[in-house]
């Protein structure tokens, strides 16, 4: 039996959608069928920025549109890749002459699908794709394989090319920011409790009263790893160790710290993980330039978070701070 | 509309596709809980949602069409789905419906699920062996070929079904190197592959037709 | 064993609070012994508004100190007011000369410290007090019992206040708007599951699989009845209905509706129950002029919502629009 | 110091809390229990975190101090504890901690006690009856009122630490119309109030110290 309040499993995503637009009316607008969101009032003569992939990440992506950000989220079933016929009319939608750039996370459904749709564009429109393959726990030594999942950095990649695309820059500009972002960062996250599914109320893992899982992604799989529970200073510091020696970070390096809650988690704890992230970064020497923290990239009603750290230049710096506008990220 | 019951009509394979949309609606939950212990928990509902979409487009195919028109309103309801099994069953339905505009003989049935399999091979960037639904889908199309001369396409695709269901089978104790499952590692060992599963399914609801016929 | 991130139950709220303000550096500051949050930036020349209560409903009220709406929020421990002596402590740190406006949810403690620090303060201070007392589900017929609990409605309260404030308005000015909008408003809410303690991770009661529990508040204790559950459509409605009627609205009245998350209930559940709010209402001919969905007033991984609803004037439409700057609610 | 051992001393009075304190630590888990069943669960912890940090003081105050020196310590730390619980036991102890400059005999004790009780009825608007700390902490003064001329004040209470047990057990069967439990209606019904079985601990631990006296 489902522990969610919702209607039917059919219309969960739509009506959840008729809410956002319900409750920020001037900032962005539904379209149906196909099932698409863009800015309420379209932006003109710039690059438009269109992601999406499946539901139940929620604010990401339908609360990330706004000024400053995308003008078009797509979102699919809870977990399912939306359509490329979807994805192609949000795309049309959004498009006033200067381009799109498609921002997908690496799953194989969401690659299929934008990359069907950037084909079925390619005649008409200017269509680039930043594939964001962020998490850290999955890197593979296989090159064929799927590669890295896009996980929390997608934040930092829509924000900076949101900013950038605000500015009137190019689409390949745009294009190469976003890669540049991806290339400078990195998640790793951990779960105490796995979600549940929508309609049948299962969790889709178990995990004892003292353990945790690492490197989970979005999707409610499970990680790398049981391990035993500790502190929340043993726990963070079992993801940004990691994290900063992937990076290549050094003593007085400018970063920007992303504490994601993956669902359920309280807002009181994602503070006691931020403050962790800092003192552990400070004992690499490190202090984030920016920080962020809330749940923003989550995984239904998963107990958990991650960490994302991204190496910033001043330029980055700038585009991050740049304003914004949006029903889950305003300032 | 021929009556040379070794050929496969499009009655025949809206009758086909009709049973297997019924096995899949039916045994949902299996392909849920496989996709959850090595996956996301999705493909059940993709795949059961896209056949039910299919259901009344298929039914209102007259006996008169031919196979293409029901491979198309597969192809479509599977486009329509999302997700990674989506975009490759329509796909591989999509190319089915590009095949012979009359009735299939066997070689002809071949034919078009080798063009329909390599497709997939191509757009899924995967091939045997990395716990896909294309584990099922080759065995299958190797059936096909082994006897390119059987007349009758019933028996060719009972024989393809047993090879899908082997091969399905075998998917068991494969690491998964492609899809969500590949992420899981280990914890995929032990778990059929839910998309090959499926294939073998839709191979074997052509048995299921034949009381009717 | 706790299922929640933090290393010790005694510095859970303090490391929390270190958290926020590492996150909003530019708008928040914490302050240590004894603990509380003002704006980075003082404001100057208006009434001060402090607000405060037990933790475990974060973003409330910390999250809610900034430009538009709090002067200062003292954060207790979980589900425990907050001293006397802190209240104290952050009221004179924020008091600039044109007086402290205190809005307080009526519960016994929060009262009792919040009266009792306003009497420390008498004479030096002019103090006015707001209690919240919102919740419908805690409507008692016996006079001097402790009345209704205060809920979600504090949001309102808080917002309408702090921008009137802003105006420069004189301390009673503030206080009567404050009270206008409790005596305007009225909020229920209910639970799919109990919320856990953060030590021993235990719920605080159990529900079957196909149960809500009526009526709940903040605290996670029981309310007033065990029910079926249902579609979001009906529980909504089983909420909307009797706020209406208490509320006395009519065809054609202006609302301000918030939908709140108790604490695990999922960003596209909430879109979904704003759109029920929204359906239900219109069959009574009305229409929300404005709509709030969020996770705003938690209470610990609850999982469920609460609807309050606010009969608007053009003056309160005026003040709930004026902007805000807080790290968890910006316009 | 007086040694006249009918007269509660200072040395007696910490005693008395430290013995206290122990109690409520080593039952925490019962009082939250109880607040958790009929509440929000924190009682438990606010009063065992208010008494642990009375503890360092009340060990450092000296064998010559007085009754007040000891209440006080109790006092401060329960006015630091925020909650419901906090400011109304440190309202009581902060009367307490005003009663006479000497050790006290019953009578003096039975007073103050008066006083401290009067004191929380009207913060907290309430009386006996409404499933507070008050439906304990009232018998427990008529008992000590009981025999004012009982000499010796481990008597006295003695008989208030029945009385006050017996007062506490009398809240399970009580609707509560005061703090959190009052919200809960029937469900607090069967739940003693964990406040008033604090009060009880606290009269009960007096006799706790007797042996070590
Ligand atoms: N790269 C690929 N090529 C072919 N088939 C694949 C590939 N990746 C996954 N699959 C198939 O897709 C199925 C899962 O589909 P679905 O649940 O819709 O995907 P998702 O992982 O996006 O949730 C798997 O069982 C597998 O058979
Ligand atoms: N109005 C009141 N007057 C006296 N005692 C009260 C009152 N309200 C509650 N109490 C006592 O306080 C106890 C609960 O304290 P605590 O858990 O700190 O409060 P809170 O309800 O704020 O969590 C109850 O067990 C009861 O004995
Ligand atoms: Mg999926
Ligand atoms: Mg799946
Ligand atoms: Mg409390
Ligand atoms: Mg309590």
């Amino acid at each position: 039996m489902s522990r969610y309040v919702l209607n039917d499993r059919d219309t969960f995503v739509r009506q959840a959608v008729e809410g956002l637009e319900a409750a920020h009316p001037g900032l962005v607008r539904m379209h149906d069928d196909p099932l698409f969101v863009t800015r309420r009032v379209p932006a003109r003569g710039k690059v438009a920025l269109v992601s999406g992939g499946g539901s139940g990440h929620e604010p990401l992506h339908t609360g990330l549109v706004g000024t400053g950000m995308l003008d078009a989220a797509v979102p699919g079933a809870v977990f399912t890749s939306p359509t490329a016929l979807q994805v192609r009319e949000a795309a049309q939608a959004v498009d006033t002459g200067a381009g799109v750039v498609m921002i997908v996370k690496n799953y194989t459904g969401d690659v299929l699908n934008f990359r069907i749709a950037a084909e079925l564009l390619e005649d008409r429109h200017r269509v680039e794709v930043v594939i964001v393959d962020d998490d850290l726990a999955t890197t593979s030594e296989d090159e064929s394989a799927p590669g890295r999942r896009g996980t929390a950095a997608v934040l930092a990649v829509e924000k900076i090319c949101g900013a950038v695309a605000e500015t009137g820059a190019p689409a390949d500009r745009v294009r190469d920011l976003g890669r540049e972002v991806v290339a400078r960062s990195a998640t790793l996250g951990l779960a105490l409790e796995a979600c549940t599914n929508p309609m049948t109320g299962t969790r889709s893992f178990d995990l004892g009263p003292d353990q945790i899982e690492f490197g989970v992604g979005i999707h409610g799989e499970r990680g790398i790893g049981t391990r035993a529970s500790g502190t929340a200073a043993e726990l963070v510091e079992s993801l940004v160790r990691p994290l900063v020696e992937h990076l290549g970070l050094r003593r007085g390096d400018e970063v920007l710290a992303i504490v994601n809650g993956l669902g359920a988690t309280h807002s009181l704890e994602l503070g006691v993980v931020l403050r962790e992230v800092r003192r552990s970064l400070a004992g690499s020497g490190i202090a984030p330039a920016r920080s962020l923290s809330g749940s923003f990239v989550t995984s239904l009603d998963m107990r958990g978070f991650s960490v994302t750290l991204t190496a910033l230049t001043e330029d980055l710096i700038e585009l991050w701070d740049a304003p914004v506008r949006t029903p889950a990220l305003t300032w | 509309m021929t009556t040379d019951d070794t050929r496969l009509t499009g009655a025949d394979a809206r009758a086909w596709l009709l049973a297997y949309a019924d096995r899949v609606r039916r045994d949902v939950d299996e392909l849920t809980d496989l996709d959850r212990r090595a996956g996301d928990g999705d493909f059940g509902w993709n795949i059961a949602t896209a056949l039910d979409r299919a259901r009344p487009t298929l039914t209102d195919i007259p006996d008169t069409a031919l196979p293409p028109d029901a491979f198309r309103a597969a192809s479509d309801a599977h486009l329509g789905a999302g997700g990674t099994s989506g975009p490759l069953f329509g796909l591989w339905f999509g190319r089915l419906a590009q095949g012979p505009g009359e009735p299939w003989s066997g070689p002809a049935l071949a034919h078009a699920f080798q063009s329909a399999v390599q497709a997939v091979c191509r757009l899924g960037n995967t091939d045997v062996g990395q716990k896909t639904m294309v584990d099922a889908m080759v065995p299958a199309v190797k059936a096909l070929e082994a006897e390119p001369l059987a007349p009758a396409w019933r028996g060719a695709v009972a024989r393809a079904a047993r090879a899908a269901a082997d091969g399905a089978e075998a998917t068991r104790d494969m690491l998964a190197r492609r899809g969500r499952a590949s992420y899981v590692g280990e914890h995929a060992r032990g778990v059929v592959d839910p998309g090959a599963l499926a294939v073998a399914w839709f191979f074997q609801a052509a048995a299921d037709t034949r009381a009717a016929a």
